[in-house]
């Protein structure tokens, strides 16, 4: 009976001259590691509005609507840390690396839904056809950026590369609408579905 | 803030109810206890029953078998008492909220009154939110 | 004979399934036992077919917050073993360093908790001081104090680096003279001998029949462990053994846990060892999974992990099957419990390791005059704790 | 003696298919009447550990898997039975393993599998006012 008691006064003579164990937290702050897991954050300079991050989240924390009003179409991506579990894979999977990132804020806590939501919004590009998505202007321009001089040959692209080469439009872009799609429609901005209506109406035609 | 508040934020006894979790938000509470973060300096004391108790910390996704119980452990705690949903689940549901034995989540149940986020939420996210309500009373 | 009901829960979360006990008692003591679960159940094997095979990782993950790095490990085993590849090298070292990392903080928590149990908050207040740095490691290695969220179908998604390495060796020094303290205060502790040997005793045929797994089952002197016999990882490169008991009591219980933590520091020193100032592949990008069947284990800190999972081809699994440690050692309470009185049920059940939280309510019923009386699982608790006290004095 | 001519020949006849499809995977299909023989020819005469069953809800009928464990080869054994569609039904292994009862009452409220001379065949993980007859694993 004796014996394991002095081993164990032993650890409490030590625990009482060592410095206080417990952390002196709200009154001092805490330093999480590097690498920690916490709340994601987008970034306006990265992120281009693809949506990958939204589609591999396996929690769907982050929301996406779409404002298909012709005069401003936007699309908005909406963080909503409620649903969000910090497993960091959209930050892996971002297509540019940069556009969402986790921060070290680990304290979230919310008294309402809203006041912790984080939300981006991007300009889109609509089908001048159908009125479709064909995505954000930022990931299309990212996409031309990453395709280089693949990019000719995409009618899209056309206008946009003109502008950065600061040439004036050779090909002039027609957005008015047909009632039935044409050849000419080609070169115009469309969706890939108009697009490919395009090329399948040209060819009946020739054959 | 009235005076039975006033009362309630001197010494906050909590009670901690599962109600579909996975544990580690259970486990994150217990810590809270333990030497590290210690939540007794606070006078914050884990009770064993829903009636001795100020605070309810509900973990987990409100699954079907326990919404009964959910309502009845909220009906027994003395008012005024504060609700603190812990943890995604508890949150919304999480991924598990498109399960077939999914009831809640919890704001639907009952009011809550601070909402802790995180898969799990580290203790001292749980102190700093608990803080967080503490001030907002003042 | 005046039976009483004492139904045990419900509140008591287990993995998937907190379960509810109800006690059927002869005075103190009990004479049989019922179970019922599904306050827990989530439906996950269900949500599973939902999501996308890499994203699955996160939902078993969250099966259980303790062996939140046990199921992706199995899931992983069972979806390589249905594409029939192997992992690289580097991987397998960090997957088997988590995994041992895991068993070491579980089986802390647990000695924790079976101290608070019987009324040795000292050992509570210990063994969960010594458990914080090694989540503070966890935290530094995965990103998070536990949901480590590191195993992807294929490797790992994390590496580990070299200055990681050397805090990890760190800690773990340390941890293991604080451990060798602690396995002799509890070892030699004539209290605590007095209330766990021959406590919930499991013969070799009850293991058998209810097919129990881990440390319940090497405690009872049945020597499986998969991490040996089907070996995945990196347990085939590295020197360990495993630790076995014969009584099949809460003490044995406890003793394979304590013995199990060294074992689990020497792999960790193992692989680290073999990691240490090397670079190397930790991905073995999967890029679609045939339509087949597998079958994936893992010895998790509670016994084995079991996933079942096939394929159809698609992005998502058409059937997983997950089966828990706990799922059978709990049913040998039906052996363990009964016979026993009430105050030692709490530390039989705490034997067996389900995930208890600390709180929990327990209504009495007298089965003759259905009154109902509300007590707190603290009450069962303190029952537990004062036999402990009577014992000291005596 | 290897465990796979060790089990062919053990259970003789009754194997109605053999795969190995992994290293130390091993699936026997068998009929349904036969069940409780194989399962005691591999539980108690080649002392295997139980591990657990399985439903799956084909497109045609439904299946059971029963998970044996031979620890010393480190070798999974499973027992393939198909069931009915209309009217799945199935022996209960109560009788051998003791331990089962609860994977056959979870399996019959998932996916409404009957299992015939299970004693206690009641909701286990579902609240008991679940519908009857709406079983939530089965595919739509």
């Amino acid at each position: 009976m004796k014996k394991p008691k002095i081993r164990e006064l032993r650890e409490a003579v030590r625990s009482l001259f060592s410095k206080p164990y417990t952390t002196r937290f709200p009154m001092e702050e805490i330093i999480v590691p590097e690498g920690f897991r916490g709340k994601p954050q987008f970034y306006e300079e990265g992120c281009v509005g693809c949506t990958a991050c939204a589609q591999v989240c396996p929690s769907k924390a982050i929301e996406v609507e779409e404002n298909l009003d012709p005069a401003n179409p936007t699309r908005r991506l909406t963080h909503i840390p409620a649903y969000c579990i910090n497993c960091q894979e959209c930050e892996r999977n971002c297509i540019t690396g940069q556009g969402i990132k986790l921060t070290k804020q680990f304290d979230v806590s919310y008294f309402s839904e809203n006041e912790v939501n984080h939300s981006i919004e991007h300009q889109i590009i609509l089908c001048s056809h159908c009125g479709g998505i064909v995505g954000a202007k930022k990931h299309i321009l990212w996409v031309m950026k990453r395709l280089g001089s693949l990019s000719f040959s995409q009618a899209d692209y056309i206008e946009h590369i003109q502008k950065s080469l600061d040439i004036p439009a050779i090909i002039p872009v027609k957005h008015e609408k047909h009632e039935k799609i044409e050849r000419d429609e080609i070169f115009n901005i469309t969706c890939p579905k108009c697009r490919r209506a395009v090329y399948i109406e040209d060819e009946k035609i020739h054959f | 803030m009235n005076i039975k508040t006033r009362a309630l934020k001197k010494s906050l006894w909590v009670y901690h109810l599962s109600t579909g979790s996975c544990n580690n938000c259970d486990i994150e509470i217990l810590d809270c206890l333990s030497p590290r973060f210690d939540i007794e300096r606070f006078g914050m004391v884990l009770v064993g029953s829903p009636k001795h108790a100020d605070v309810l910390l509900i973990t987990g996704i409100v699954t079907k078998k326990n919404l009964e119980r959910v309502k009845e452990v909220y009906h027994e705690t003395p008012k005024p008492c504060f609700v603190v949903a812990v943890g995604t689940c508890a949150c919304s549901g999480n991924m598990f909220r498109s399960g077939y034995n999914m009831a809640g989540p919890l704001k639907n149940v009952i009011p809550v009154d601070v909402f802790i986020p995180g898969c799990p939420p580290g203790p001292a996210a749980i102190i700093s939110a608990v803080v967080k309500l503490l001030n907002k009373l003042k | 004979m005046k039976k009483i009901i004492v139904p045990l829960g419900p509140d008591h979360p287990l993995f998937e399934e907190p379960e509810f006990f109800i006690l059927h008692c002869d005075g103190e003591n009990v004479v049989d036992v019922e179970w019922q679960a599904g306050y827990n159940h989530r439906g996950i094997e269900k949500i599973s077919e939902t999501k996308h095979w890499d994203q699955v990782t996160f939902l078993v993950e969250r099966i259980c917050g303790i062996c939140s790095n046990s199921h992706p490990v199995a899931y992983a085993n069972a979806v390589e073993n249905l594409l029939g590849i192997d992992i690289p090298e580097r991987a397998k070292y960090i997957r088997t360093i988590i995994s041992e990392m895991e068993r070491l903080h579980s089986h802390l928590l647990w000695a924790g908790l079976a101290g608070h149990f019987l009324g040795y908050n000292t050992v509570f207040m210990w063994v969960w001081k010594y458990r914080e740095p090694l989540l503070d490691m966890m935290e530094m290695l995965t990103g998070n104090r536990n949901n480590y969220s590191m195993i992807k179908i294929g490797g790992v998604r994390r590496d580990i680096n070299d200055e990681q390495i050397k805090a990890l060796r760190k800690t773990l020094d340390t941890l293991k003279t604080q451990n060798e303290m602690l396995t002799k205060v509890v070892l030699d502790d004539p209290v605590l001998q007095a209330r766990l040997v021959n406590v919930g005793v499991l013969t070799k045929k009850d293991i058998k029949d209810y097919g129990a797994v881990g440390p319940v089952a090497r405690a009872s002197g049945v020597d499986i462990d998969v991490r040996r016999d089907n070996p995945y990882a990196a347990y085939s490169f590295i020197d360990w053994k495993v630790i076995t008991r014969e009584n099949g009591d809460v003490f044995d219980k406890a003793v394979v846990r304590l013995l199990e933590c060294f074992e689990s520091i020497k792999i960790i020193q193992q692989c680290l060892d073999r990691i240490e100032n090397k670079k190397g592949e930790i991905l073995n990008e999967v890029k679609e999974i045939p339509p087949g069947e597998g079958i994936g284990r893992h010895e998790a800190l509670r016994g084995e992990v079991f996933h079942y999972v096939r394929s159809d081809g698609t992005s998502s699994p058409i059937r997983h099957k997950i089966r828990a440690p706990s799922y059978v050692n709990v049913p040998t309470f039906k052996k363990s419990c009964i016979g026993q009185t009430i105050s030692d049920v709490a530390i039989i059940l705490a034997g067996v390791d389900p995930c208890y939280c600390c709180t929990e309510r327990v209504s009495v019923y007298d089965a003759n005059t259905r009154k109902k009386k509300n007590v707190t699982w603290t009450e069962i608790v303190r029952k537990s704790q004062e036999k402990t006290k009577k014992l000291k004095k005596s | 003696m290897k465990l796979n001519v060790l089990l062919k020949e053990n259970l003789g006849n009754m194997v109605k298919k053999f795969e190995e499809p992994a290293d130390k995977r091993i699936y026997i299909t068998i009929d349904r009447n036969n069940l409780l023989k194989c399962a005691e020819i591999i539980f108690k005469n080649l002392d295997a550990r139980y591990v657990i069953a399985s439903g799956i809800h084909n497109e045609n009928n439904f299946e059971m898997l029963y998970h044996f464990s031979f620890d010393k080869d480190g070798v999974i054994v499973s027992l393939r039975v198909y069931l009915d569609k209309e009217k799945p039904e199935v022996e209960s292994l109560v009788s051998l393993i003791p331990g089962i009862e609860y994977i056959e009452r979870e399996t019959w409220e998932f996916f409404g599998i009957k299992f015939l001379n299970n004693p206690n065949l009641k909701h286990f993980l579902l609240p008991e006012d679940w519908p009857e007859g709406d079983y939530p694993v089965r595919k739509k």
